[in-house]
């Protein structure tokens, strides 16, 4: 192959061949070399846990990514290609872009957690009613330390229970300033990032329309199970539901509706 | 605490074997496995004399099943191909299989080859000393470099993994480098392409063995082509059978019926074509190749035991009674009618694979000469058991721990919904 | 791949093997044995594991049977080894005609094997083996190959390195005269070595009654044979009239 | 940081390698490791010369030129004529596998001196010298220092010597040594005699040859092969087929009228009085026709010549076979056969007689010495065993390997090899005429090994010399140029005292058990790589291969390819059961070597045949 070694002599073959491979295998490693380069780029920039999600989030079924206008029924069927990043997402500023306010209560965040302002400039978050129902008392363990940084979007802290683990993602930026377990409802306090944003979390109307569609899915799987407790009202459901559901069906819907595959 | 550990690492909402009884299922293929190392041994530290080859069986059993096993393999980059390129979004229940079985097939070939070949502390020499008009040395370098490229295809796979895209920066690796896939697709597709061929191409350019030669399109015989379709037409039906066995043995539902359809409708398609072509191709052969090379057809069918009943076999009952099983909608819906025409089309290829190896070394040249037959050592046996081991090993700890069947998750939900229903 | 030509001019080495002759007692085998370096059989050696660069087939005819030496034919046209060969480990020397195995090179994959339609070539399944102290009786002009590597006749190339050696030494180029040892042991001088550039020999090699192994497959092989007798011809040549013609006789 | 660093560092490196010479001089290398492998055996380095010999490794002596590299022998190679492939591997004699290096006392390691010790004590009960290859210059030597010995007697091996031309030496008058010329016959009826295979010079099996053969054989022998005219006959038939063509050939009125006037005519009438040509025919399983054919031929093709030795390792033909042979020879005109001139022996040199091996008495032998020089030729034990003396008899077998007598010597004491001493060839079987064929020695031979004649100087207290000596004749030789002579008129038709109706009985005599056909290659066990003929080839029978018709095989109830035991009443040895469907049916064809002398018994008519054989499956 090379034309110091004895005997050896170059024909158009031979050119033809190592030509063709040697490109293939540049490819190849052109490929690669770039995937490792973006890579090591992203976590430069800090985009790491971000992408992170990215790639789990495409991993979702399509029904898990309902774009919040969807749910509301302003746009028909659109599937959210951001990661429920709505702060970067422009058909989200258009449809929002008259609506200022600030919003009052609790803002939900498509993983089954809430953020309510503390009043003393402080975000308390906790998990949702179907994520209660789900887990069941989240427990002492569960919460993460002071001090830890939550991206939104990111893994806040994770959830054993029954041999399954459910990891929770983070509604919010910011850093906890107080953990707490969950018994008054919300499981940390966090003084919010810099540049902290929350338009990207489901309020309203908005949130009472995705909160009826995972209500609905729980009670399609519930309907399916003999014993389980029916509801016609829509309301909340009763009883634990990992004692209820067989045990495989309820660790995966629980993942799926906290959107951990 | 191992129980845990395990439990852990399986992805979620699927159900798998207790861990007792995949430590069995384990043990019992690690046996086969030491057995088989144990051959590999003695091959490689003492001499191929362990095997039964011999000056005329230069090839014996690996080379047939290092054939067979790269075109039952091409079931990975066919798929790749369909769904990266041509976009077949049904695929996508499939291709992470598919790639782990291609993995499998191709790195087993590989380490077969090592350990059948003299010198295989060598063989970078073919890198070094390239005979561009070898159709091994083709065979070489793109099976070199496929396997590569089916080991990043494999990482993707590897780093979804429940425990594994938690750590440090995997996910973000797994991101870019998927999203770089297509361009491994389309390598993949043509490197498999050419080596498929060249496989075919390396019985095919032998002038020296009438039985085999072909003549065919500029430097490339009739085998050649005949191999890439015969592998992409084996392929699906391939990856259809493998996924009815993982079924059978994981006890779970993997893919829905569009899925098998899917596979089924194209191995079909393809079987067909391959079977036109190939007659064709055989009509020329007997009729002027051979002939004018001195060996009448009927030379090649007089020797006990291989009578033309091999060709008819091999085109009429294992090529076209499954392709047309395939491509006829109704027939290929009954689950038993398309698992045994998939399993006839893969039989068929693996005797087109024997045919063109084992007969070929067989059938004398020399006028003077005679038939001789071959019967593998127990040292060839155990050595491709322990590929086969390899293999399943390999594949079961990928089922069991990494998403080989997107769909399998949601099958089994709705699964466990009516049993316990039932219940 | 190609190797330059020895200046001057060059040679195509070939063989006419006189079938009548030839009386099958393996002289040349174990000549070409000891010239060289093929080690002995071992104990569970077969005809079909041996090494044997030449092998003398008994063929059966009608009448009695003849002995058909069979060595590399050195073929020429389109040799059916060297294009196969995945790393150039087979080559033709344009200077001799000779198809040489470089068994250094060799990866033992036995392509080559496969691909020659005369059994030519012979594999290393086993380290060579000599009784102790036999490996002194070694000729000293030729290496013993590995176990794991293809060799094949060469037209005792030692010995042809030794012609050239020695002509160079007197200053001369090109081809040169040598015997191989084959064509030095047969006692009934059956076969016949020479230089087929050489007008007299190709003429003896073309005559009428000479033919090539297996020539419709086009190997243009460079071993000749020859024979008187119809029935040897139909059954050796492996051509199809001279097969009925045998039969005829 | 500093781990980013150390990482650019590192592929820095690594790419600034790439450009240097190492990487691609340690590729280069690791090729060259896979080449030289520490047991893989290195070629000698040395001067290359060449010497001029003979081979002695049988009786054809063919000249030869030894190649040595640093004064080892690298090749033989032929000087002229023709070399036989057992020639060709002739130099790796003194490497055999089964090279014995030591004396051995019953496998215990001894010394060359208490060797003597115990033989000098032996030797007073009676001393005999049995020669395997007689007529070397180290045969003559035998005789002259046994002189010096009371009681001693020198036994040559009585299959050595050809047979035909011994009992044609019978029938001619006076006391004279013939030898059968095939140079000077047109026509030859080879009777299971390996005519063209080890019998004479390899040149006469050349394809040039100048005679008309017609082989009578019982299996698919070489000679059978290249034979003009093959007779397949029925194991033992050979004195039927001979007295059946003796009775053809008498009917031409020539050859009655001649035959008349010699003496043993009437006797010969009485043994082909029951030699009908059906009845001929019937035993040897030819059809009249065919005989009729041949005798036409031999009369025709005149000078025609008979020869019916039979394979000196199968077996010698029997007695009746040799004078049947020689009375067709007889009737034939015998005009290939010449009187076999001695080879000179100088002066001073005293021999004692020659005595025939059943001239010896029972019992009567307390020393036997067993010169075998070179590979090959073994009498049966049946046949020498009841000459020794029941108590205290010791056999010396003076041998270089460890195989054939080994089993039954109580002291082995080693010889120097072909190339390792100087020594000559007995003159070849097929010639009158003589010369000396002297192969110097090559090589040293091993550290404790004794020349034969040596061995017996010791004993009968002369100094050893037997380099010296065939020197000293060999310079005779030089001077004294011996050409063949025409053979005497034959006066007999058969030899004084022949019963011809024993001959006919004989002829007429069923055989035993199965019908086997023994033979073998008597150079088979010169070298290891010889086995490619038989182990890597199928060119020749393996020793110890039993090859028969498939269907044959099957009738008697055995498995082709399995190793089996043939068992007769002397003995048994290791056999491979090989079916060859071009062999022919019926008939058992065993190709044992020197092998076969360890389970045949030696009849009183001189021939060795396997008494009730049988193969036991191991």
């Amino acid at each position: 192959m090379f034309p110091w070694v004895y005997g050896f002599s170059w024909t158009p073959g031979h050119v033809i061949f190592v030509g063709v491979f040697l490109t293939v295998a540049a490819a190849v490693a052109v490929t690669v070399f770039l995937a490792v380069f973006r890579s090591v780029q992203d976590f430069r920039r800090g985009k790491a846990r971000q992408i992170a999600w990215q790639s789990h989030f495409h991993d979702l079924p399509a029904s898990d990514r309902a774009c919040r206008h969807a749910l509301t029924g302003e746009l028909k069927g659109r599937v959210c290609d951001n990661g429920f990043d709505c702060r970067q997402c422009s058909v989200h500023a258009r449809l929002t872009a008259i609506e200022t306010a600030p919003p009052a209560g609790r803002l939900y965040h498509r993983g089954h957690t809430w953020v309510r302002p503390a009043g003393d400039g402080t975000l308390l978050v906790g998990l949702d009613e179907i994520a209660t129902k789900l887990l069941g008392s989240v427990g002492q363990a569960a919460a993460p330390p002071a001090g830890t940084v939550l991206e939104a979007n990111a893994p806040a802290f994770t959830v054993r229970k029954k041999g399954a683990e459910f990891r929770i993602l983070s509604p919010v930026d910011g850093v906890i300033v107080e953990s707490h377990d969950g018994s008054q409802g919300w499981f940390a306090r966090v003084k919010p990032a810099e540049n902290y944003s929350d338009v990207h979390l489901l309020r309203g109307h908005e949130a009472t329309a995705w909160f009826q569609r995972e209500v609905d899915r729980l009670q399609m799987a519930a309907c399916q199970v003999n014993g389980m407790p029916a509801l016609a009202d829509g309301g909340v459901l009763e009883g634990d539901l990992s004692e209820v559901l067989p045990p495989g069906v309820w660790e995966s819907l629980s993942a799926e509706m906290l959107l951990d595959s | 605490m191992v129980s845990a550990l395990d439990r852990a690492w399986i992805p979620r909402g699927v159900v798998r074997a207790p861990l007792t009884r995949f430590g069995l299922w384990v043990g019992l293929w690690l046996g086969v496995f030491a057995v088989g190392a144990y051959a590999m041994y003695l091959c490689l530290a003492d001499g191929l004399f362990h095997t039964n080859m011999d000056n005329r069986y230069v090839f014996g059993l690996w080379i047939f099943l290092d054939l067979t096993v790269i075109a039952l393999g091409a079931g990975a980059f066919f798929t790749g191909f369909l769904l990266y390129v041509l976009r077949k979004k049904e695929l996508k229940a499939v291709i992470n299989s598919a790639v782990v079985l291609g993995l499998i097939c191709y790195s087993g070939a590989m380490v077969i080859l090592a350990v059948d070949v003299g010198q295989p502390l060598r063989a970078w020499f073919t890198y070094w000393y390239p005979n561009a008009h070898s159709m091994l040395a083709e065979v070489t370098f793109c099976i070199t470099c496929y396997l590569l490229v089916l080991c990043i295809e494999y990482v993707p796979i590897l780093l979804k993994n429940r425990r594994l895209r938690g750590i440090g920066g995997y996910l973000v690796f797994e991101h870019e480098l998927h999203k770089l896939m297509v361009v491994f697709a389309l390598i993949g597709t043509l490197l498999s392409f050419f080596h498929q061929g060249s496989l075919g191409g390396l019985f095919g350019v032998l002038r020296g063995r009438p039985f085999a030669f072909r003549e065919g399109f500029a430097i490339w015989p009739s085998t050649f082509f005949l191999f890439i379709l015969s592998a992409i037409a084996a392929g699906p039906s391939f990856i259809a059978l493998t996924t009815w066995l993982v079924e059978k043995i994981s006890r779970r539902r993997l893919i829905s019926a569009e899925a098998y359809d899917t596979l089924a409708r194209i191995s079909g398609k393809m079987l067909m074509l391959y079977v036109l072509m190939k007659s064709l191709d055989t009509l020329f052969w007997l009729n002027q190749t051979a002939p004018a090379r001195g060996f009448p057809a009927h030379r090649f069918y007089e020797f006990g035991n291989f009578g033309g009943w091999t060709l008819f076999i091999e085109i009429v009952i294992l090529g076209l009674l499954p392709g047309l099983a395939l491509i006829h909608a109704p027939l290929r819906a009954k689950r038993p009618v398309l698992l045994a025409a998939a399993l006839a089309a893969c039989a068929g290829v693996t005797l087109n694979r024997f045919v063109l190896t084992i007969q070929t070394m067989a059938l004398p040249t020399l006028p003077f000469d005679r038939l001789m037959s071959y019967w593998p050592s127990w040292q060839e046996f155990a050595a491709f058991g322990a590929v086969v081991a390899y293999g399943v090993l390999v594949y079961s700890f990928s089922f069991r721990y990494l998403t080989l069947f997107p769909q399998e998750r949601e099958l089994t939900r709705a699964e466990l919904m009516q049993r316990s229903q039932e219940a | 791949m190609t190797r330059r030509a020895t200046p001057g001019k060059a040679a195509r080495y070939g063989m006419i093997i006189d079938l009548d002759r030839c009386n099958g007692c393996g002289a040349c085998m174990i000549a070409c044995a000891v010239e060289n370096n093929v080690p002995p059989p071992d104990a569970k050696a077969t005809p079909r594991t041996g090494l044997n660069w030449v092998r003398v087939f008994r063929v059966e005819t009608a009448t009695r049977p003849a002995f058909v030496p069979v060595m590399c034919m050195q073929c020429g046209d389109e040799t059916p080894c060297v294009s196969v060969c995945p790393q150039n480990a087979v080559d033709v020397d344009p200077s001799t005609g000779v198809v040489g195995q470089i068994p250094e090179r060799c990866l033992g994959c036995r392509y080559c094997m496969a691909a020659c339609p005369y059994q030519a070539r012979v594999f290393n399944w086993r380290d060579p083996q000599w009784p102790a102290g036999m490996e002194q009786a070694l000729n000293p002009n030729v290496s013993a190959r590995q176990r794991g590597t293809v060799e094949k006749c060469n037209f005792c190339h030692g010995r042809w390195h030794a012609a050239v050696e020695a002509a160079a030494n007197e200053g001369k180029t090109g081809s040169v005269s040598y015997t191989p040892a084959c064509v030095e042991a047969c006692p009934a001088q059956a076969i016949e070595f020479g230089d087929l550039n050489d007008a007299a020999f190709a003429a003896k090699a073309r005559a009428a009654g000479a033919f090539r192994l297996l020539e419709p497959l086009g190997t243009g092989p460079k071993v000749y044979y020859r024979t008187g007798r119809a029935e040897v011809r139909g059954a050796v040549s492996g051509l199809i009239e001279e097969a009925k013609n045998g039969q005829r006789s | 940081m500093i781990r980013r660093e150390l990482i650019k560092f590192a592929g820095g490196a690594a790419t600034g390698l790439a450009f240097t010479p190492l990487p691609w001089r340690l590729l280069g290398d690791s090729a060259i490791w896979t080449q030289n492998w520490s047991w893989m055996p290195r070629t000698p380095r040395g001067e290359v010369g060449e010497k001029e010999a003979n081979c002695t490794l049988c009786p054809a002596g063919c000249a030869v030129k030894v190649r040595t590299c640093g004064g080892t022998p690298i090749g033989v190679w032929p000087r002229g004529e023709a070399m036989c492939p057992a020639g060709f591997a002739g130099h790796t004699l003194p490497w055999h596998p089964l090279r014995l290096r030591q004396c051995l006392n019953r496998g215990r390691v001894s010394s060359l001196e208490e060797a003597l010790e115990a033989s000098r004590a032996a030797a007073e009960g009676g001393l005999a010298v049995l020669d395997m290859l007689p007529g070397r210059t180290a045969s003559l030597l035998h005789r002259v220092h046994l002189s010096g010995i009371a009681n001693a007697r020198y036994i040559p091996a009585p299959q050595a010597e050809g047979g035909t031309a011994r009992a044609m030496a019978r029938l001619a008058a006076g006391s004279v040594q013939l030898s059968a010329e095939l140079g000077r016959a047109k026509t030859v009826l080879s009777v299971s005699t390996p005519l063209l295979d080890g019998w004479a010079a390899p040149r006469r099996t050349a394809a040039n040859r100048g005679f008309t053969l017609w082989q009578a054989e019982s299996w698919r022998s070489r000679t059978m092969d290249l034979a003009d005219s093959r007779l397949l006959i029925r194991p033992g038939s050979e004195t039927a087929l001979l007295l059946g063509l003796a009775r053809q050939l008498l009917q031409t009125a020539g050859v009655e009228r001649r035959a008349r006037l010699l003496q043993g005519f009437d006797q010969l009438q009485a043994a082909i009085a029951h030699a009908a040509p059906a009845a001929a025919a019937e035993r040897t399983g030819l059809s009249e026709d065919r005989i009729a054919a041949l005798a036409d031929a031999l009369l025709r093709g005149q000078p025609s010549l008979v020869i019916a030795d039979g394979d000196p390792l199968g077996g010698p033909l029997p007695e009746d076979a040799r004078l049947a042979a020689a009375a067709v020879n007889v009737l034939l005109g015998a005009e290939a056969f010449s009187t076999r001139r001695e080879p000179p022996v100088p002066k001073p040199w005293r021999c004692i007689e020659c005595t025939r091996l059943e001239q010896v008495d029972n019992h009567s032998i307390g020393l036997l010495i067993i010169d075998e020089p070179a590979p090959g030729l073994a009498l049966p034990w049946a046949a020498i065993a009841p000459k020794l003396k029941p108590e205290g008899a010791l056999v010396v077998a003076l041998t270089w390997n460890r195989a054939s007598y080994a089993r039954r010597a109580d002291w082995l004491v080693p010889v120097p090899v072909y190339l390792e001493s100087a020594a000559d060839a007995p003159p070849p079987p097929d010639t009158g005429s003589w010369r000396i064929a002297v192969s110097p020695a090559v090589l040293n031979p091993p550290e404790g090994a004794i020349a034969a004649a040596d061995f017996v100087a010791r004993l009968a207290g002369a100094e050893p010399d037997s380099a010296a000596r065939l020197e000293e004749r060999q310079k005779l030789a030089g001077e004294e140029e011996l050409e063949a002579a025409p053979a005497p008129a034959f006066t007999r038709i058969l030899p004084a005292g022949t019963d011809g109706a024993q001959l006919a009985a004989a002829a007429a005599a069923n055989l035993e058990g199965p019908p086997v056909a023994a033979h073998g290659w008597r150079q088979a066990s010169v070298s290891p790589l010889l086995g490619k003929l038989w182990q890597e080839w199928d060119l020749r029978p393996a020793p110890g291969a039993v090859t028969s018709h498939p269907e044959t095989l099957r009738g008697l109830g055995w498995h082709a390819d399995s190793g089996a035991r043939l068992e007769s009443e002397a003995g048994q040895m290791q056999v491979l059961l090989e079916a060859d469907p071009t062999a022919p049916s019926g008939i058992i064809a065993l190709s044992a070597g020197p092998a076969y002398a360890q389970i045949c018994e030696a009849a009183p008519n001189g021939a060795w045949r396997l008494k009730n054989p049988k193969v036991v499956r191991s």
